[in-house]
């Protein structure tokens, strides 16, 4: 197997982690900005894998197992609340929902 | 027996909220600020003259992981600030039972007892939190009674003095902190009590800040010029009762901090204070009786005569000489019962014609003669007539300055002048004269509550005036104890003043002291 | 030797009793009991005093009674107490206010007798009297000054007796500040003292421990002088407050509105001497600062002729006994600064006797036309009032140091005692003054009971004399003002100055600096007062026209004159008024108001409006709280990059 | 792996955990059957549940080990905050039992949601490992996600849901990134190993320090500190006021019961790398807290920024650090779990069907209607203003001693000006009550001993823990130690200087 080095792969996950903030910040669909969210999970792992292999230890491993557990939750989760939002407002997006501010 | 002192007050509080009637309410309170006030005449009576220590001393353990015990012990310094708290609390009972509070008269005089409960333990107080808890206790209560009693701008006066006495008591907190702390370092053990703290070690500059945290919560308190504004406003629009309570005892907790805490703590610090301190003394007489002289309004004049008078106190307490101090003592005393006495009249007033406006009146002798003969007493005492309490300490304190610092005692003398001026003018504006408005016509003149209330008042100016000695005897001891550590503190300045070689390490102490200042920033 | 001698409380024991009585039953009890009690109790302890005074003269000289009551005010080594002393000063001066405080009391019975406020006169005239006795008997300064007080607020309450009418409660109150701005004097003089005396460990205001001690004060140095020079200075500044000299007298004149028996009593017999008492009484302190003595004398002989051409044109009959009386206490003033105070104390006796009866006589004068006090508006009425004619006439010749009246003993030995103390220039202000003095007396005479009647013809109709009750301390006193001042005769003649003599233990002799002679003195002094009374019988008797004219040609002087040289107007505009405006505009409005408030409202403003400009961040928007958020996110990273650069 | 010494005691800590678990299936199963307005019964099985397991959490006291591999800490530091966090979830299922009937909240979901959020608390409080710590954080937090958005008809409800769930989600990412980069920087998670693993040479390692920074974001944003606390007002405002109350508190106690852990227990060598920045956020957190509170109408939005205002406090001691802070920030979770769940009960208590009477002008007048409610509001806000003796007084007392003994003067005396402006706006809810007249009328409704029991129990706990705190103080002392030093516990010492 080849090996590569373990600056790229934590640049590739922070590259990625970094896509997912700016979508969080950028778009205005909430099931946009929940993707962009599950996306840095999914950096994270990345990172955990590398540098669980690195390290030559089993934790990392086992920890992307459980975030991807509960990134499905969340999903789960963030979907319901989604819906009960959409009955109510008709709406998905992040601006129209300022009925609490200031 | 100071624990009970302190709170069967608040045990009474507790039991008057069990009544509903309004009447037995009043008497009850009435009965209830009876007790304290006998048990604080059984303590004077027991006092021991010419012990310059704590007596009645009672210590407990409270959180000992951070060394603060229930401490407490009454001095020549507190002994007479306690009777006068038992009994002005008592007097304010009977008079505002007399119609001067309409509404809700319970709450009213559960506040009142939990008052003197506060009052009562900050100055019996010997540990440093535990004083601090009361200090901020008594705040509260006062609060209450501004806000919801009060008039006018009721509640704008109540948070400015909550707000006001806050800002300062919590930096004092931190200076408090500060100080176990190093004490902490120096004695090899946590200790919030007093006697202990005295040996801390300071560096000069340590001292200097935390002086400085003290004197300012205490000088809000007192009040001193430039921090006495809120007092006009408390004054001003304060119940009758809260007004007296404020004067007579609160302001009086400034000056006794300075006593108590400020002064033995750093006396260093303080003998290098006497010209900042001395200066803002002069000012606030002479300032507070210019101000007075032009108010409208009969509280504001009273109000800013406070000022007037409080300073006074400051100039006798940092004259340092046993004159001055037991003068200042001996003119909280005084001042308590005389501003008392005449928040109480203009409160009798009020509650007569509902205005406080000095031009709404004129002429009322006529029509007033028993109110305008107690106003005419009280009124000289407040002005210091020789004779009555109020020369004794304006004397005394006068004495003490002007062998201090000369300057000082002729503005001091000054402030009597303009004293003088602007009391007889009020008197003159409200009951000489022809009357002239005809609502005026038809008051009534004092019911017998306001003379049975009035009468001790009186009764002590007169008694004050001439008897003296009881008192100073009692007083002098502590004063001179007190004074003990300010005449060390003094030679120890000169000594660094004079020697070189202790100049030299002055500097390094201002070194570390500059370390530690840099930390906070 | 001094003797201890209880009995000196009842001296105050009675007054104080009146005072009582008066205050709590007075108004039940009803006119009958006060006007029993009042003056009952005057002459109680007029009776005591005497007995006093007798114990004194009988004693050998420099004796004296005292009685310690109780330990007053002591703090640390500072010690003082309510203790009395009956010395031949204070014997004489007890004697003088007990008994011409007596006949006063008993001349008001009948003069407030339509009052309704009788039970409250007689309050106030009973506790004048007691704490005029504090004064003159106390052994301390600081009893002495509860006196002090005590008297100015008498005066205050008796000025202001009659409170409905504003400008008398204005006045009275003029009078009781103008008087504390010396008192202050007064104060900061104790303190001198005390710290004087405390240089050399005596911690206490004794009269006694005073004079042991007076070398010692005079030894410490203030201000570049003497303690003692300062000390004496700050106490005159209380005597010219008390004793209405320039420039704090402008109270005496606006005290005539209080009822006439105050004025005679209070404002001419008594308390307004008390200044030339406290300076005899300190004699041994005086003399030890020289510079304080000359100004004394200074200011008391400028006093003098200043308050003289005033009253020359007054035409108030009140007024002019007023100006006159700060004129004589001046000659007190310059007797004792001359060093000579048996003759101030002399002088006061006297003019105590002839004053008062002045003013009594005038007070008869104004009942009599029902509270008419303008002399344009009386004349012819030596008919009228026979005995207040005759008594008022002794009065003024005694004044007017006409021997062999009262008055021409005591004002001749000041004279005397001025140009020999070398006070050349001072002894020629005192002799004009002695001349205008007796011209503006016979002036009030001839206006008033001479010429033709000028009173309105309703008045005219029930002109009575009064009742005997104010006839006879009208007599009593024109007898004393006739013999009083045969106490004190030139030496050589008969017994010579016996008074100076019983005075001598306790206020020292007068030592003459420059000899002159007695007999040219007296002469020169005596002739000016003649020619005074011819111009006032030319004046106004000969030639009524001639005053009209004079005051028309010279209207300048005239209207200054009558206008009190305008000081008050001057004092009104250059210390009240900017004091108050400074109170107001800057104090009140400027610092409290504008600066502290202002400063105080502005920081909780400060809060409120940043409060609500952040607030706005939470726009509601969530993806803005993300956005904040990740705004701290980059600062903390940042942070954390900074610290591995470096 | 196990450490057979310990095994008998390695089933004591998961005992409290297992009973919420098992209760709140339990209370999921049975609840499918209940009306909504009768879902009462199943607030008395939560609460029967709460208390079993607060008994056998109080045998978790003075005990000192490690279970699970390193993965659970048996210390009283533990036992410390389960106790707390059981107290709220009691409290809140109090305040809870009539205002479920009242607003039609699905009973079953409502109870067993609340213990399971519960449950990844005293997960949390518990672990000693990076890996439980987030898993208990998301139990909870994913929980508390519907909770806060179970008033299903109500727009502002969902709406708060749906803000704290993104930004939740969002904040768990920073939150992993930071367990990453640590991982990555010590190769370890355990949070012992970690402490072991810091010597000198890692302390400048960049994946450390970033993993540091990364995770103070993800708990600062648990513990509402500003600039991470956006969404705190919003959701506090919007969410069902008993879960207000029990996120303002329970939430708060368990993410500084892992903050406390992580950084002043395993991270404290490296405490200088993170001093700075906390005090910035302290300080900051604080300022601003306050500073928006003032100008807040809505008695709950109110409450909210308080709330911050005291993560601020709490933050001072956590920069300070040391014993002292370390007892100082439990006693004061302790006392402030009380006092704010007392106001927020008092809310409760006050407001109408559909957040009316929300707004401090509502107040008005109360102390003539209901004297008894307004004096417990009063003790309640001059508790949380810090006026003695109550504890809220104390507890600040504690902090900012901590903070001055470790030389944070400056950050002290930010801290006291901070609590002198925050009397201004509790004040004025007390002017309010006292001071004014009118308001809205109460609607009459049946009496509600729950809540009444609830603001009770608060009341007791904010005077009785003020006037004598020394023994909780030295429990919360006590625990700190335990967590400090794993394998001995000093049973009694207390502040060793």
């Amino acid at each position: 197997m080849t090996f590569i080095p373990l600056t790229w792969l934590l640049g590739l996950s922070a590259a990625l982690f970094a896509i997912g903030v700016a979508g969080v910040i950028v778009r205005r669909n909430i099931l946009v900005m929940f993707m962009s969210i599950e996306l840095m999970l999914n950096a994270v792992n990345l990172a955990f894998i590398a540098l669980a292999h690195r390290l030559g230890s089993m934790d990392g491993q086992v920890i992307v197992f459980f975030v991807m557990t509960v990134a499905a939750a969340e999903a789960a989760v963030g979907l319901g609340i989604i819906i009960s939002i959409f009955r109510n407002r008709e709406t998905v997006h992040a601006d129209d929902l300022t009925l609490l501010r200031w | 027996m100071l624990t009970a002192l302190i709170f069967l007050p608040l045990l009474g509080a507790l039991l008057i909220m069990m009544q509903s009637d309004e009447r037995t309410v009043w008497n009850s309170a009435f009965v209830f600020s009876l007790v304290p006030l006998g048990l604080s005449f059984y303590m004077l009576w027991q006092f021991k003259v010419g012990e310059p220590g704590y007596q009645f001393v009672e210590q407990d353990p409270w959180i000992p992981s951070l060394g603060i015990s229930y401490h407490l012990g009454v001095d020549g310094i507190s002994l007479f600030l306690v009777i006068l708290t038992t009994l002005l609390i008592a007097i304010s009972l009977l008079y505002s039972g007399g119609g001067d509070i309409e509404k809700r008269a319970r709450e009213f005089c559960f506040f009142l007892l939990v008052l003197e409960t506060g009052l009562l333990g900050a100055l019996l107080a010997v540990d440093l939190f535990l004083f601090y808890v009361f200090w901020e206790v008594m705040l509260i209560p006062m609060y209450f009674l501004i806000g919801i009693w009060g008039h006018g701008e009721r509640v704008y006066a109540a948070l400015k003095f909550v707000l006001f006495t806050m800002v300062g008591s919590l930096l004092m907190l931190v200076a408090i902190l500060y100080l176990v702390f190093s004490a902490r370092q120096h004695l090899e053990h946590i200790t919030f009590d007093l006697p202990m703290l005295y040996q801390v070690p300071l560096s000069t500059t340590e001292a200097r800040w935390l002086f400085a945290a003290f004197a300012l919560a205490f000088a809000i308190k007192v009040p001193m010029w430039p921090v006495h504004t809120w007092l006009p406003d408390a004054h001003t629009n304060a119940p009758t009762a809260g007004s007296v309570i404020l004067a007579s005892i609160m302001l009086k907790m400034g000056t006794y901090g300075f006593l108590r805490f400020a002064i033995p703590l750093f006396p260093e610090v303080a003998v290098e204070a006497i010209p900042l301190f001395m200066a803002l003394a002069v000012i606030g007489i002479v300032y507070g009786a210019l101000v007075a002289m032009i108010q409208p309004d009969l509280k504001r004049l009273v109000a800013y005569s406070s000022v007037s008078h409080l300073g006074f106190v400051m100039l006798g307490i940092f004259a340092f000489n046993i004159q001055g101090i037991d003068g200042a003592v001996y003119q909280m005393l005084n001042h308590g019962i005389s501003t008392g006495g005449l928040f109480l009249l203009v409160g009798m007033i009020y509650l007569r014609r509902h205005t406080r406006e000095i031009s709404e009146f004129g002429g009322l002798w006529k029509r007033v003669p028993i109110y305008a003969g107690i106003f005419m007493v009280v009124m000289l005492s407040s002005i210091g007539l020789p004779g009555l309490n109020g020369f004794v300490g304006e004397f005394l304190i006068m004495l003490g300055t002007f062998l201090r610092l000369k300057l000082a005692a002729v503005f001091a003398v000054i402030g009597v002048i303009l004293g003088a001026l602007y009391m007889l003018w009020m008197y003159e504006r409200v009951l000489f004269g022809p009357i002239t408005k005809a609502v005026n016509e038809t008051i009534a003149d004092l019911n017998g509550r306001e003379i049975a209330s009035m009468v001790p008042l009186i009764a002590l100016m007169l008694l004050m005036g001439f008897f003296p000695r009881p008192l100073i005897n009692r007083i002098e001891p502590s004063a001179a104890s007190l004074l003990e550590r300010v005449k060390v503190a003094e030679a120890r300045l000169d000594e660094q003043r004079h020697h070189p070689a202790l100049a030299a390490i002055a500097p390094g102490a201002l070194a570390i002291g500059n370390l530690k200042i840099a930390v906070t920033k | 030797m001094t003797v201890d001698f209880p009995a000196l409380t009842l001296i105050l024991v009675f007054p104080a009793l009146g005072v009582l009585f008066n205050l709590f039953v007075g108004y039940r009890a009803g006119r009958g009991a006060v006007s029993f009690v009042g003056p009952g109790v005057m002459f109680a302890a007029f009776a005591v005093a005497s007995v006093a005074f007798y114990q004194i003269l009988v004693m050998a000289p420099g004796g004296a009674l005292t009685y310690t009551i109780w330990g007053w005010i002591e703090a640390g080594k500072f010690q003082t107490s309510i203790g009395l002393r009956v010395d031949a000063l204070s014997a004489v001066m007890v004697m003088i206010v007990t008994g011409v405080g007596a006949l006063i009391h008993l001349y008001s019975v009948g003069y407030m007798a339509h009052d309704e406020d009788f039970a409250r006169y007689f309050t106030y005239l009973n506790l004048f009297a007691l704490s005029m006795l504090i004064l003159v008997l106390a052994d301390n300064m600081l009893l002495m000054f509860v006196g002090w007080e005590g008297v100015g607020l008498c005066s205050y309450l008796l000025i202001a007796f009659w409170y409905t009418n504003p400008e008398f409660a204005y006045n009275g109150r003029k009078a009781f500040i103008v008087t504390r701005i010396g008192d202050a004097g007064f104060l900061l003089g104790m303190f001198t003292l005390v710290w004087a005396l405390s240089q050399h460990g005596a911690w206490s205001l004794d009269f006694l421990t005073l004079k042991t001690h007076a070398s010692d004060i005079a030894a410490c140095t203030l201000l570049g002088t003497t303690a003692a020079t300062v000390a004496g200075l700050l106490l005159f500044l209380g005597a010219t407050g008390k004793s209405a000299q320039l420039p704090l007298y402008v109270w005496l004149p606006d005290a005539m509105v209080g009822p006439t028996p105050v004025s005679a009593l209070i404002h001419a017999a008594t308390m307004v001497t008390a200044g030339v008492y406290m300076i005899a009484r300190l004699n041994f302190l005086f003399v030890l600062a020289p510079a304080a003595l000359m100004v004394v004398a200074t200011i008391g002989a400028l006093t003098a002729i200043f308050a003289a051409t005033i009253a020359l044109v007054q035409p108030d009959i009140k007024k002019v006994l007023a100006y006159s009386t700060i004129s004589q206490l001046g000659y007190m003033f310059l007797a004792v600064g001359s060093a000579s105070f048996a003759a101030g104390i002399f002088h006061l006796m006297t003019h105590a006797f002839f004053k008062g009866l002045l003013f009594l006589c005038a007070g008869s004068v104004i009942h009599a036309l029902e509270g008419e006090q303008d002399m344009n508006k009386m004349g012819a009425l030596r008919t009228k009032l026979p005995i207040t004619f005759w008594t008022m006439l002794v009065a003024t010749l005694a004044i007017s140091a006409v021997p062999p009246f009262s008055g021409y003993f005591s004002k001749d030995l000041i004279l005397e005692a001025a140009y020999e103390s070398g006070h050349t220039g001072l002894w020629i202000l005192g002799v004009l003054t002695a001349g205008l003095t007796s011209f503006y007396m016979f002036r009030l005479i001839f206006m008033t009971f001479f010429g033709d009647s000028r009173v309105d013809h309703e008045k005219e109709a029930h002109l009575h004399e009064s009742p005997p009750s104010m006839a006879i301390p009208l007599i009593a006193l024109a007898f004393l003002a006739t013999v009083g001042g045969w106490v004190g005769l030139p030496e050589g003649l008969a017994w010579g100055d016996a008074f100076a003599r019983f005075l001598a233990p306790v206020v020292g002799d007068f030592k003459p600096v420059v000899v002159g002679n007695p007999a040219m003195l007296s002469l020169v002094a005596t002739s000016l007062g003649g020619i005074g009374i011819i111009v006032a019988y030319l004046c106004y008797i000969r030639l009524p026209g001639l005053p009209v004219i004079l005051a028309w040609r010279l209207k300048g002087a005239h209207q200054f004159l009558l206008h009190k040289w305008y000081i008050d107007e001057l004092y009104n505009f250059f210390v009240t008024r900017p004091l108050f405006w400074f109170s107001n505009t800057i104090l009140d409005r400027g610092i409290d108001h504008f600066a502290i408030d202002g400063a105080v409202n502005g920081a909780g403003l400060t809060v409120e409006t940043t409060g609500e400009a952040v607030r706005r961040v939470e726009s509601g928007n969530v993806q803005h709280y993300a956005f904040v958020y990740l705004l701290g996110v980059l600062g903390v990273v940042a942070y954390y990059i900074y610290l591995v650069v470096h | 792996m196990i450490n057979f010494s310990q095994i008998n005691l390695v089933w004591l800590p998961v005992l409290p955990l297992a009973v919420i678990a098992i209760a709140a299936m339990v209370v999921l199963l049975v609840g499918v059957r209940v009306d909504d307005e009768e879902s009462e019964g199943l607030g008395w099985l939560a609460l029967a549940t709460i208390a079993i397991a607060l008994v056998l959490a109080l045998g978790i006291f003075g005990q000192s080990g490690i279970a699970f591999a390193g993965a659970l800490a048996i210390d009283s530091f533990s036992a410390f905050f389960e106790l707390s966090i059981l107290i709220t979830a009691a409290l809140t299922v109090l305040m809870s039992l009539d205002y479920a009937g009242e607003h039609r909240l699905p009973g079953a979901e409502y109870y067993s949601l609340l213990l399971f959020s519960v449950l990844g608390m005293m997960l949390m409080a518990a672990a000693s490992d990076l890996i439980v710590i987030f898993i208990g954080l998301e139990t909870m937090s994913i929980a508390v996600y519907v909770l806060a958005g179970l008033l299903r008809r109500d727009p502002r409800s969902n709406e708060a849901a749906i803000k704290y769930f993104l930004l939740g989600a969002f904040s768990t990412g920073f939150l992993l990134y930071g367990i990453a980069l640590i991982y990555g920087a010590t190769g370890t998670i355990k949070l012992v190993a970690i402490h072991a693993a810091l010597t000198e040479r890692l302390l400048s390692n960049p994946l450390l320090l970033l993993g540091l920074g990364l995770m103070m974001i993800g708990f600062g944003f648990k513990v509402a500190a500003v600039p991470f606390h956006m969404w705190t007002p919003d959701v506090y405002e919007g969410a069902p006021t008993p879960i207000t109350a029990f996120m303002a508190v329970g939430v708060k106690l368990a993410a500084f019961a892992g903050f406390l852990r992580v950084f002043m227990v395993q991270l404290g060598p490296a405490s200088a790398s993170w001093t700075d920045v906390m005090w910035a956020i302290a300080a900051l957190t604080m300022t601003a807290g306050n500073v928006l509170a003032i100008v807040q109408s809505n008695i709950k939005r109110m409450l909210a920024y308080s709330a911050i205002a005291h993560a601020g406090y709490i933050l001072v001691a956590l920069t300070a650090g040391g014993p002292q802070a370390g007892a100082a920030i439990l006693y004061y979770l302790l006392g402030y779990a009380f006092t704010n769940l007392g106001a927020f009960a008092a809310v409760v208590a006050l407001e109408r069907r559909g957040a009316a009477g929300d707004e401090i002008a509502d107040y008005r007048g109360l102390a003539t209607r209901q004297p008894l409610m307004a004096a417990a509001m009063a003790i309640f806000l001059l508790s949380l203003t810090g006026i003695p003796p109550l504890v809220g007084f104390v507890g600040k007392f504690y902090l900012f001693n901590a903070a001055v003994h470790r030389g944070f003067v400056g950050l002290a005396v930010i801290g006291v000006l901070n609590s002198a402006a925050s009397a201004y706006y509790y004040l004025s809810v007390t002017v309010a009550m006292y001071m004014m007249e009118g308001g809205l009328a109460e609607e009459t409704r049946r009496s509600r001993p729950g809540l009444v029991a609830a603001i009770a129990i608060a009341l007791i706990g904010t005077v009785l823990i003020g006037i004598y705190p020394e023994p909780y103080f030295t429990a919360a002392g006590n625990a700190y130690q335990s967590a400090m030093s794993p394998e001995e516990v000093h049973a009694t010492t207390a502040m060793a200087p």
